[in-house]
Formats: C-alpha cells, sequence, structure tokens
C-alpha cells in the first residue's frame, strides 16, 4: 500500500546509510562551527560560517524528505508539498530583510 | 439629530474630484493627476464592462423557445482580452513608478532646505516638532537616553541639543501649531516612541507612518501660505482621532519671525527635555488611553 | 434510471438507505451535533456564520451611529448598554475602537471565510466530485467545533473592564501587544480558527485529489471546486505564517519579549502583561556584563507576516464566490462556461500572484520603497486575471437563455460589484496614488465593494443554489428577489459614497471626524450613508425569514431543479449521509448546455452517452470549438 | 459504504487518504517554520552583535546530544515500520518502543537545557534571541510531545490482544515524526552554530 520503495531489506540498507550519514554531517557540522577561520577573514569568514552550517543542513533535509520520508519513491506530485512552501520562504526573507529606508 | 438631504447626496451629482482638498505641494498635483487618469480609465472601463453586462441582461433574457449558442469559448479571443488590460496597466505601473520614487524616496529631496523631527505620541494623542535651534546642528539622538522627559532622546553630552527647539501643543484640547517657510524642500525625520502613527498632510499628499525604532524620511514642498491640518492616519488608540495638528506655512520672513519669537520664548539653558515634560503634564485627561 | 431509484428515498433521505441500517440507532447528537456528515457541517458553518454576520452587522450600524451622530445616544437600545461601552447612551472612543476592531475581525473571519469555505467547500466538494463524503471525516467534525468556541473567546472581549481587542482588524503591534486582555482572545481566537481552517482545507484537499467518482478528470470538475481547491491551497500556505505571527504576539504580550517591539519603547500599558515585575528579572548584572541584555524587534515585521497571510486571504474570500457565480451563470445562462481553462489558469494566477503583493498594505508603513516598486508591479499585474475572469463570464452570458432567478440575480450583481470594488483597487496598487488614499475610506469602500458586493453576493448565490439540495425544500423565488433587490440597492448606496469620502481625505477608523475642519461638510454624508447602511441591514432579515418560512412551508424540491448538469444533482433531493443512491460514472464536463443535437438543453455529467460520436467529443469537450 | 455503490472507491493518486492529508499539513508545517525562520533571519541581521553574543551562552553539547537522539529515533521510527510491513511484530513494538523512548531522551535533555537557562536568569523576555530560542525550540518540543502521544497509543494497542496492524497509519506518523526531526536539523545549526565566535 505505502509507494513502490524498493523491497525491505535494500530499504533497510538505505535507512542505516542515510542515519549514518546524518550523524557523519552532524559532527562535520559542530567542527565546521569551530574557530578555524582566521580572525583576519573578518566578515567573510562568518558568511562561510554561515555558508558551511546551512548548507549541510539543507544536504542532511533532503536525504530526510528524500530516503526516510520516501519522496524518491512516492508519486511525483508529493514533492510539491515541500517545494512550493520552500519558495514561499525564500520569496518572504527576501522581502523581509529589504527593510527600512 | 437632522439631516441634510441635499448635501447628503452630493456623491450623486458632483464629480468625484472635485472632493480633493486643494492641493498645496509641488508634487501633489502629480499624484493627483495619476489618479484622475486612473480614474477616466476606471469610469471608460466601468461604462464598458457595464454596457455590455446590461446590453447582454437585456438581450439575452429568457425567452420561448429561445436556445442557448452552444459555445465553449476561443483561444484568439483569450489572448486577445489577456493582452490588451496587461498593456493598460503597464503603462499605469510606469507612470506610478515615476511619482513613486520622486515622492516618497526621500533619498531623492533636491537638498533639504529645512530639516526636522516630529514624534507621534500616544500619552496625550499629538505631535512634538523639533527644530535645530539658533545654531542650526540637532543635537545627537541616542537611542538609550530615550525617556518620557527627553522623548526625541537628545544626547545630553551633546552642545546642539542644548538649545534645539521643541514645539508641542499647549495644552487642552488645542492642537500643536507648527510653522514651516514655503517654497523650501522641508525634509521631516518622523519617528514615534510608543505604537504606530500616520503623519497625514492632506493638503499635501503626504502620508508616512511614524514607526518606533525608526527614523523614516518624508519630504514636501509647500505652495501656498496658509493654515492647514495634520491627521493621524494610522490606528493608534482610542484617542487616535483627536491627533489633530496645526502646520503654518509662512513666507521666509514669517517663519524667521516666528522661530526667533520661539528661541526668545526659551531660555537656551533649559534642557529641551523640561518644555516636553511640562506639555504633556498638561495634555488632556480624557483622550489618554485608558490604561489598566 | 434516475426514477427507478429514487422511491427509496423519502424526504428524510437518511433513513432510507439500505446499507444505513446501523444509522437509525444514531443519537441525536453524532446526528446534528458531532456529526462528521460533511453535509451537516456544512449547515453548521452556516447556521453560525449567519449567526455572526448579525453580530458583526449590529457592530457595524453602531460604528455608522457614531459617525452620523456622534456623541448622540443611540436610539433605543443607547441606555440599556452598560457604562463600560456607552456614556450617556452614546459609544465611547473606546469602544468604537473595539467595535470596529471586532466588526473587522467578526465578518472576514466568523462571517466570510467559514461561510465561503467553510460551508461551501463542506457541502460542495463531496457531492460536486460525485463521493460519499471527506476523506477524513473525523477532522472535518473537529474543523467546525473549534469554531464556535473561538467565537466565543472572541466576544468574551467584550466583558473585561478593559474591553475587546481595539487594534483593528489587524492588529498591529505596539499597539496590539500594548493592550490589554482583549487583545489575548482575539490572539488566541485567530490562532483557533486558523487552526480550523488548516485542518479544513487539508481535508478538501486530500478529497478532491483522491475521492473524485469514476472518469472525473481535474479538467472536468466545475469551477465551484477548482476554486475551492486553489483556496485551500492558499490556506495551507498562508494561514501557518499568521499563526507564528500570532504565538510572537501573544509572547510579546505576556513575555515580555520583544519580536516586534523595540527597546525603550515608553508603552506604559505593557505592565498589564500577567506577569509584572517580580517574575520579570531583567537587570542581571552578569548579562548587562555580557551584553545579552536589550535588542529590539520591528513593528513592521508583523505586518509584513500578518498580510503575507491576508493578502492571501482575501483571495481565499473571493475565490470560492468566483467559482460558485462561474456555475451558478452557466446553469442559468443554459450555456457553456465561456473559457473554462482560462477561467482555471486565472484562478491558478491569481493565487500565485497573490504570494508575492502582500506589500501594497505597506506602501506607507516604512518600508524600503524599492520594495515598493516592486509590490506594486505586481499588484498591477494581478488585475490581469482579474480582468480576464470578468470578460469571460461576459462571454458567459453572450448568446445564452437567461432565467432571472434569485440565485442568478445574486451572480450577476457579484460581477457588477466586483468590477467597482477590483477597479478602486488599482487605485490603491497605484503606490503614489496611494499616499493619499492609504487608511480612508477609500479603503473601506474598497473592502465593502469586494468583499461585500463580491464574497457576501457570491455567497448569497449560492445559498439560493443549493438550498434545494442542502435542505430538500426550494427557497422562496420572490422572497429571494426582494432580498436581492433591496439589498443590492441599498448596498449601493451605503458603500459607494465612502469612495467620495475617501477622496476627500476621510480617515477611516475615526471615532469623531468633525474634530477636524476639512472633515466637517462631510456630516451629511455620513448620515445618509447611515440610513443607507440601516435599511441594508435590515434587508438581510428577508434572507433569514426566507430560509426559516421555506424550511417549513417551501415546495419539495426535485432532484435536480435547476436543470443543472454537475453532479450534486445526481444525488437524491435530500441526500442523506453517503449521498448518492447510484452509481457515478462521469462522461463529459460541467458545463454541456443547449448541445445542439439534444432536444434537453442540458446535458448531466453523469449521464451516460446514447450515440457513438458522443464518447469521443465527451472526453476533452471544454476544448471542442464552434467557431 | 457497504452496498453494491462503489463509490468509496481507492484513493484516486494512490496514495492513501491519511498520508495525503500528512503531506498537506506538512506543507502547511513549513510554512509555520518559515515565519519564524524569516522573522529570526531579520531580527539576527539588525542585532547581529547581540545575536552572536547570546548564542555563545547556549549549550551546543546539549543540543549536539539532542541531534543524536532525534536522528537515531528518525532511524528506528523507519526501521519499525518496515518491521511492521514485513509482520514483523516483535521487531515493530522494539523499535517503536525506542523511537518513544528517543523522544523522552530528547525532552530531558530539553529540560536540563531550559532550567539551566533560567538557573542563569536567562528568559524569554531576556533579548530577542533568546526569544526566538524559547519560542522556536518550546514549538518543536510541543511537536515532538504530540507526536509521542499517537505513537504511545500505538504502542499500548501492540501488545493487547489484536495487536497493532495498521502499517499506513504508522508510516503516517512516522511521515511527521521525520519531519520534527528535520525541523531540528535546521534549529541547530541556525540556533546553536552558526554565529561566529569571537
Ligand atoms: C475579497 C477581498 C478582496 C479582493 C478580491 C481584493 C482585490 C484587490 N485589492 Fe484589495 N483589499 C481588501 C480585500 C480585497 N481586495 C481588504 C479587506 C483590504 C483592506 C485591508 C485593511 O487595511 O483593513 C484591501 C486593501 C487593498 C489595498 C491596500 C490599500 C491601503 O491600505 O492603502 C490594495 C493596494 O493595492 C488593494 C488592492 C487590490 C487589488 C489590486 C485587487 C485586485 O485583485 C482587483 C482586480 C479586479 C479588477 C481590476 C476589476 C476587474 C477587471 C475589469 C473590470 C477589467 C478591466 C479591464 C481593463 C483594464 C481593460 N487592496
Ligand atoms: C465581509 C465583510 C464585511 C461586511 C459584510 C461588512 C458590512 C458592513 N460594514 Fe464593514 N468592515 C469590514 C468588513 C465588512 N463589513 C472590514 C474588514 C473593516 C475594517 C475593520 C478595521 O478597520 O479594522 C470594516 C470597516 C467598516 C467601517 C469603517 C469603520 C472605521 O474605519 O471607523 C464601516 C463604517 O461605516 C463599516 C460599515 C459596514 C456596514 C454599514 C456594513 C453593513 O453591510 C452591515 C449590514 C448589517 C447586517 C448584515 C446585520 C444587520 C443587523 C441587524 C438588522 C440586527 C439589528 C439588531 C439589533 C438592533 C439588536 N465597516
Ligand atoms: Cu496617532 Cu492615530
Ligand atoms: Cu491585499
Amino acid at each position: 500500500m505505502s509507494g513502490h520503495h524498493p523491497d525491505s531489506n535494500a530499504m533497510f540498507g538505505s535507512y542505516i546509510r542515510v542515519a549514518s550519514a546524518l550523524f557523519g554531517l552532524t559532527v562535520l557540522t559542530v567542527l565546521a562551527a569551530m574557530d578555524w577561520v582566521p580572525k583576519s577573514w573578518g566578515e567573510a569568514g562568518n558568511t562561510l560560517h554561515i555558508a558551511i552550517g546551512l548548507l549541510i543542513a539543507v544536504v542532511k533535509s533532503f536525504m530526510v524528505f528524500y530516503i526516510f520520508m520516501h519522496l524518491k519513491f512516492d508519486n511525483k506530485f508529493i514533492r510539491a508539498f515541500v517545494f512550493v512552501p520552500i519558495f514561499l520562504f525564500f520569496v518572504l526573507t527576501f522581502a523581509l530583510n529589504v527593510l527600512g529606508p | 439629530m437632522s439631516f441634510d438631504v441635499s448635501k447628503a447626496m452630493e456623491w450623486a451629482y458632483k464629480d468625484m474630484l472635485t472632493f480633493f482638498p486643494e492641493n498645496v505641494s509641488t508634487f501633489g498635483s502629480e499624484l493627483d493627476q495619476l489618479f484622475a487618469m486612473i480614474y477616466y480609465a476606471s469610469v471608460a472601463i466601468f461604462f464598458i464592462t457595464y454596457g455590455i453586462l446590461i446590453a447582454f441582461i437585456i438581450m439575452y433574457r429568457h425567452q420561448e423557445g429561445r436556445r442557448a449558442y452552444h459555445y465553449h469559448g476561443n483561444n484568439l479571443v483569450e489572448f486577445t482580452w489577456t493582452l490588451l488590460p496587461t498593456f493598460l496597466f503597464a503603462g499605469i505601473g510606469l507612470w506610478s513608478d515615476d511619482a513613486w520614487t520622486k515622492s516618497k524616496s526621500a533619498y531623492r529631496v533636491p537638498n533639504p532646505d529645512v530639516t526636522i523631527d516630529v514624534l507621534g505620541y500616544q500619552s496625550g494623542f499629538g505631535w512634538q516638532f523639533r527644530y535645530p535651534g539658533p545654531d542650526g546642528v540637532f543635537g545627537k539622538k541616542e537611542r538609550n537616553q530615550i525617556s518620557s522627559a527627553n522623548p526625541f532622546g537628545i544626547d545630553s553630552n551633546d552642545v546642539h541639543g542644548k538649545d534645539d527647539l521643541v514645539i508641542i501643543s499647549p495644552g487642552g484640547a488645542r492642537p500643536v501649531e507648527a510653522h514651516l517657510p514655503i517654497n523650501k524642500n522641508v525634509l521631516v525625520n518622523l519617528s514615534s516612541n510608543d505604537v504606530l502613527h500616520s503623519f497625514f498632510l492632506p493638503n499635501f499628499r503626504v502620508k508616512q507612518d511614524a514607526v518606533p525604532g525608526q527614523w523614516i524620511k518624508v519630504w514636501f514642498n509647500g505652495t501656498k501660505a496658509g493654515r492647514y491640518e495634520i491627521a493621524c492616519a494610522e490606528l493608534c488608540g482610542s484617542g487616535h482621532y483627536n491627533m489633530r495638528g496645526l502646520l503654518i506655512m509662512d513666507s521666509q520672513q514669517d517663519y524667521d519671525a516666528w522661530l526667533d519669537q520661539q528661541y526668545k520664548l526659551k531660555k537656551p539653558e533649559t534642557a529641551p527635555a523640561a518644555d516636553s515634560t511640562a506639555a504633556l503634564a498638561v495634555a488632556p485627561d480624557s483622550t489618554t488611553t485608558k490604561k489598566n | 434510471m434516475q426514477t427507478a431509484i429514487a422511491h427509496a428515498h423519502d424526504a428524510h433521505g437518511n433513513a432510507a438507505h439500505g446499507d444505513h441500517a446501523h444509522h437509525h440507532d444514531v443519537s441525536f447528537i453524532r446526528k446534528y451535533v458531532f456529526s462528521t456528515d460533511h453535509k451537516v457541517i456544512a449547515k453548521q458553518f452556516m447556521l453560525a456564520s449567519l449567526l455572526f454576520l448579525f453580530v458583526g452587522g449590529f457592530f457595524a450600524l453602531l460604528i455608522r451611529w457614531q459617525l452620523a451622530y456622534p456623541g448622540e445616544a443611540i436610539p433605543l437600545i443607547g441606555n440599556i448598554l452598560p457604562d463600560t461601552w456607552v456614556s450617556d447612551g452614546a459609544v465611547t472612543a473606546n469602544f468604537y475602537t473595539q467595535l470596529l476592531s471586532l466588526h473587522g475581525t467578526v465578518m472576514i473571519f466568523y462571517v466570510i471565510i467559514p461561510l465561503a469555505v467553510g460551508m461551501f467547500g463542506n457541502f460542495c466538494i463531496p457531492l460536486m466530485i460525485g463521493t460519499d463524503d471527506m476523506a477524513l471525516p473525523k477532522l472535518n467534525m473537529f474543523s467546525f467545533w473549534l469554531v464556535p468556541p473561538a467565537g466565543l473567546i472572541l466576544l468574551s472581549g467584550f466583558f473585561f473592564d478593559s474591553g475587546a481587542a481595539a487594534a483593528g482588524w489587524t492588529g498591529y503591534p505596539p499597539l496590539g501587544p500594548s493592550s490589554g486582555a482583549g487583545q489575548t482572545t482575539w490572539l488566541i481566537s485567530l490562532f483557533m480558527i486558523g487552526f480550523s481552517s488548516i485542518m479544513g482545507a487539508t481535508n478538501y484537499l486530500a478529497t478532491i485529489v483522491n475521492k473524485r467518482a469514476k472518469g472525473l478528470q481535474f479538467f472536468q470538475m466545475p469551477l465551484t471546486v477548482w476554486a475551492l481547491m486553489i483556496t485551500a491551497i492558499l490556506i495551507i500556505l498562508g494561514t501557518p505564517v499568521l499563526a507564528a505571527a500570532i504565538s510572537m504576539q501573544l509572547t510579546d504580550q505576556y513575555l515580555h519579549t520583544s519580536f516586534f517591539m523595540p527597546d525603550n519603547l515608553l508603552v506604559g500599558a505593557r505592565d498589564n502583561s500577567v506577569l509584572t515585575g517580580a517574575f520579570i528579572q531583567k537587570g542581571n548584572e552578569l548579562l548587562e556584563h555580557k551584553q545579552l541584555l536589550g535588542g529590539g524587534g520591528q513593528p513592521i515585521l508583523w505586518q509584513h507576516l500578518f498580510w503575507f497571510y491576508s493578502h492571501p486571504a482575501v483571495y481565499i474570500m473571493i475565490l470560492p464566490g468566483m467559482g460558485i457565480v462561474s456555475d451558478v451563470l452557466a446553469t442559468f445562462a443554459r450555456k457553456p462556461l465561456y473559457g473554462y481553462k482560462a477561467m482555471i489558469f486565472a484562478i491558478m494566477a491569481i493565487a500565485f500572484l497573490g504570494f508575492v503583493v502582500w506589500g501594497h498594505h505597506m506602501f506607507q508603513s516604512g518600508m524600503n520603497p524599492l520594495l515598493g516598486t516592486t509590490f506594486m508591479l505586481s499588484t498591477i499585474v494581478i488585475a490581469v486575471p482579474s480582468a480576464i475572469k470578468i470578460f469571460n463570464w461576459l462571454g458567459t452570458i453572450w448568446r445564452g437563455d437567461i432565467r432571472f432567478t434569485a440565485a442568478n440575480l445574486n451572480a450577476l450583481a457579484f460581477i457588477a460589484t466586483f468590477i467597482i470594488g477590483g477597479l478602486s483597487g488599482v487605485f490603491m496598487a497605484s503606490a503614489p496614488v496611494d499616499i493619499y488614499i492609504h487608511d480612508t475610506y477609500f479603503i473601506v469602500a474598497h473592502i465593502h465593494y469586494v468583499l461585500f458586493g463580491g464574497a457576501l453576493f457570491a455567497i448569497f448565490a449560492g445559498i439560493y443554489y443549493w438550498f434545494p439540495k442542502m435542505y430538500g425544500k426550494m427557497l422562496n423565488e420572490s422572497l429571494g428577489r426582494k432580498h436581492f433587490y433591496w439589498s443590492f440597492v441599498f448596498f449601493n448606496l451605503t458603500f459607494y459614497p465612502m469612495h467620495i469620502l475617501g477622496v476627500g481625505g476621510h480617515m477611516r477608523r475615526i471615532y469623531n471626524p468633525y474634530i477636524y475642519e476639512f472633515l466637517q461638510q462631510f456630516q451629511p454624508m455620513n448620515q445618509f450613508i447611515t440610513f443607507a447602511a440601516i435599511i441594508l441591514g435590515f434587508s438581510q432579515l428577508i434572507l433569514i425569514f426566507n430560509i426559516f418560512w421555506s424550511l417549513k412551508y417551501g415546495k419539495a424540491a426535485p432532484r435536480n431543479p435547476w436543470q443543472a448538469n454537475t453532479l450534486e444533482w445526481a444525488a437524491p433531493a435530500h441526500p442523506g449521509h453517503g449521498n448518492f443512491d447510484t452509481d457515478i460514472q462521469v462522461y463529459r464536463g460541467p458545463y454541456e448546455f443547449s448541445v445542439p443535437s439534444r432536444t434537453a438543453d442540458f446535458y448531466p455529467q453523469w449521464e451516460e452517452p446514447q450515440g457513438q460520436p458522443e464518447e469521443v467529443v465527451a472526453k476533452d469537450s471544454h476544448l471542442r470549438q464552434h467557431a | 459504504m457497504s452496498s453494491g455503490l462503489s463509490l468509496a472507491h481507492e484513493p484516486v493518486s494512490k496514495v492513501p487518504h491519511g498520508k495525503l492529508a500528512m503531506w498537506i499539513f506538512l506543507a502547511s508545517e513549513i510554512m509555520f517554520f518559515t515565519g519564524f525562520f524569516g522573522a529570526f533571519i531579520v531580527l539576527r541581521n539588525s542585532n547581529l552583535e547581540l545575536f552572536s553574543h547570546s548564542a555563545g551562552e547556549l549549550n551546543k553539547w546539549l543540543a549536539l546530544l539532542n541531534t543524536f537522539i532525534l536522528i537515531g529515533s528518525s532511524l528506528t521510527m523507519a526501521l519499525s515500520i518496515l518491521n511492521l510491513e514485513k509482520g514483523n511484530t516483535g521487531k515493530f513494538k522494539l523499535f517503536l518502543g525506542l523511537t518513544i523512548l528517543c523522544g523522552f531522551g530528547f525532552l530531558i535533555v530539553k529540560t536540563i537545557e531550559y532550567s539551566t537557562k533560567f538557573g542563569h536568569h536567562i528568559f524569554p523576555w531576556t533579548n530577542v534571541f533568546f526569544s526566538f530560542y524559547f519560542l522556536m525550540t518550546g514549538f518543536h518540543a510541543v511537536h515532538v510531545i504530540a507526536g509521542m502521544i499517537p505513537m504511545t497509543f500505538m504502542f499500548i494497542k501492540a501488545f493487547t490482544k489484536k495487536g497493532y496492524n495498521h502499517p499506513v497509519k504508522v508510516e503516517t506518523l512516522g511521515l511527521y515524526w521525520h519531519f520534527v526531526d528535520l525541523v531540528w536539523i535546521f534549529l541547530f545549526p541556525v540556533l546553536y552554530l552558526i554565529f561566529p565566535s569571537h
């Protein structure tokens, strides 16, 4: 009934792989957030921190969406429930950040 | 309870555009023209669409033996009536954008001749005006020095602030009376310390919200001397309706004379702060927000 | 085939289903109160919202009285109202602000949205897609039962000493969070009704996607269903943002957070938070040392979040109406809807654009003028799909054979008033023009032209149209027409002059306009509006009377009284739980009226094709063109 | 419906009603957190110093622990569904139980975190950063609790004679649970990590 995902042994394997990747990436974010950027980089260093942190989070979230939540196997139209809100997130944050004159 | 029918029905026979209060600012006429343009376009669209609607209602009303035309539509027609309004609206958009940047973007102010600070306030409901004083320079504003005694947050360590002139309501139900010169570019720094207000000068076609925590620039250039009303256009509590102020547009001489007189009234030693406390204290109690 | 089964149904359809034996012993409570039947829930929404219409309308009339005769005692009831509301029988400034806030809130959140979405969504969707009930009936029931408590919480504000919410229906901070318990009730009640909306919309979407009858393609669904489906999407994507904003405003009020409150505010009333001094420990030295104190929020942030929901919300209120009007017009013009697909794409375009225009409410808010330009352009663009809709409706009645039933009159009135309301929207969409008319009665005129003239007239049309299927009785047509004519005339007399007030600079939300010299000339006009409004209000009693009269004495309705094509008319006259007594198979689009090869001027979606070529044609009949 | 009528047919989209509805609901959940994250970004940009000082006060090790717990619970959730589908009820119960345990674990860590904050006189009203911190993690915790309620219900049912055999329902709940995990995946770096240390 639920989706058309591969047989359960294959699924078991990919769950384990994804979970390990999630653990690994979590460790990586923490490491990336350490104070390793030279002070001299200034603002660029901060941006780098943020970019790395968010990038890893995005990669992780796609793993959860696609494997744990079966987006990869389910009817394609369900992806709209993820991507449309994400699009609106960008619209909103863009407008919010063009504040004040 | 009385009722004057002929005045009440004015809307039925007078052109809508005649109800505008007199325009006395430089860009105001452009905004009025834009309004008029959209108005005429709307009237045209109104007559066309209503004409068609009413004609169809009459022509195609139910009649015995009539059979409706089985027709699902035509893509060429759809295409046409999508494109036509698009052009019209693009035109409105372009014209509007021009007027918008001119009137709203305070960056565009061609060097302000007069700069003042305006603050809307809720405890008593009114406006306060700050002029730079004889030295012509405003004292620095420090957000953390804001208090009800020093609503502008004038930095107490700044000498320029000592002589700043603050105009407030004389108390009672009387509105504040602020003066400004005509034919000068006036730049207003607008803010509030409590809730949102909106600085509305009907005759100047100026409206801008006063936002606590933010100094927003507004500009205008008045073309005619006279006494004009200031209104608040953003709900700010139960006294919102009562935030009336007066703006008196003077010739340069009259304006200078008025400023001089104000400076004399106010000793340079007195901190501007003291004045405003006094003023706030006499503010009519009846209009203060109910607090519990 | 239809008649063969009709005998199985008496007026109380519910008892007759063979398969419904287990429903015999369903208690009254389960059947009428905590029912999971989508039709009962629709009726509950209708009842509750019509009740709220009178509550909100009553507030409006009090507002109107004050504007016409400020400070004069309200006739008849002025002296029996409590002292916290009136002084000497006249509305006080504080009470006025509460009235206008609750008028807007009640009308929008408790009248139009529950009627347009709650009632029609529930009633029409399962019937019009030919299924027995919603996908998740229990969730549906729950979504209704959040509404009455939410409404009561909202109104309970009036009984606090500090009064009900008084920051407008927009609840802008810092005024909102700095006012008393009334604002809290407002926030909580909006949170609840928003949650109810989301649950309802989830259900609608799931139902439309998953439960369409055999053969019903997406592009064979009636416009009402399309409109409701897209409305549901708007609700799903918009409402949660409001919920987030509400929770931030609540903590601003009660936990002294400062999402929307800049630092160093001089708003005394913030002290009335439940957590007073002792509990709020701010000046901890350690924190001070580490520079951890202070930091302010931004009032404009609320406006962004609020309008990010509330602009789509105005389309939530109008789109179902547009769908209803499309169905009603086609049926009574006996003509296929002109440009079926164009109509659907227009709805989609409106919905999409609806998410990128919210800033047009904030042109004067201190938002960056550059952003203003963006929002102005996107707002103006939204007029294009609206124009497409207007033209296609005109195309629909072109060469039709129009029947002027009460339903159709209301639908035609919808078009007429929406043109005016939409055009006034274009004035405000032009940002520089909006400088002057923002927060004046021009806006109030716009609001009522699109909401009363638009949404509410469409809702009336829907009520007249579907009442027979809802209750198995016909509504009285002549009363219906009377209700229409009185409403239409006095609606325009009430709200048209407000445009003029706006041009004259008359601000909205003011208790006594006449303290301004430039507004004194408008008092007679305000009095005129007030008289018109009173008649308009009392005209609505005709509708209520008609409903109750027809329930008792109305003619029994046949299965398909309007000879319409859509699936709900395949159901028994007064369908019971389970809706249909026949298998539904869909063969064609919803608007096959006056097909030349047939004697009957309608061709229901469920009727088996007789000829051979018909079937081929039926498959994508909406594409067929008779150029 | 049990009559001859075939109205209550299979879901047209082949996705079960409940699961479809859950996805729709999750779309709205994304928008709910969009409101918070959007607001957070704005106020962060106007209070940069404050935010980075304040973020330094948070305990990223506890948060890291919680991240591990949640990821683990996501895994056990997925495995429990897999086992229920295979009819492997014993393992289903085991993994579901582990998931619930993880939920509790998460909440306990969260409580410790909150109470240390309170101990240091840090409250939601201390500053905007902490307002966001408490509100966002608070709502997240509410979501965790909301997920654990039906989960516990299923768990208990699974031990009755009839057992619990609704894989689709468990899967639907699983979707929700993974989403809660996903929110945390963003909360963790945004609140605890990406502020430049000073
Ligand atoms: C159902 C509700 C509804 C609908 C449908 C609309 C539709 C529109 N609204 Fe309105 N609006 C509100 C409800 C609604 N609005 C409310 C409640 C407020 C006030 C909120 C508050 O502050 O309290 C408001 C406020 C509001 C403002 C803010 C004003 C201000 O506060 O300063 C603006 C500004 O742009 C605006 C614009 C528009 C536009 C451009 C449309 C467009 O969608 C209209 C499109 C329609 C047409 C354009 C007409 C039809 C087309 C034709 C007849 C064809 C024309 C043909 C040619 C041009 C060839 N609205
Ligand atoms: C669908 C929405 C809707 C509807 C139907 C109405 C209906 C009406 N509205 Fe309202 N209105 C709004 C939505 C709506 N309004 C909104 C959103 C605002 C903005 C609020 C804000 O600023 O925050 C607003 C604001 C608003 C104002 C501006 C207030 C101000 O800014 O100060 C005014 C003023 O005239 C007004 C008037 C009316 C009138 C006369 C009606 C009439 O149509 C009402 C007709 C009356 C009835 C339908 C019921 C009649 C009741 C009886 C007959 C019972 C009598 C009983 C006894 C005497 C006990 N409305
Ligand atoms: Cu100040 Cu309204
Ligand atoms: Cu809008």
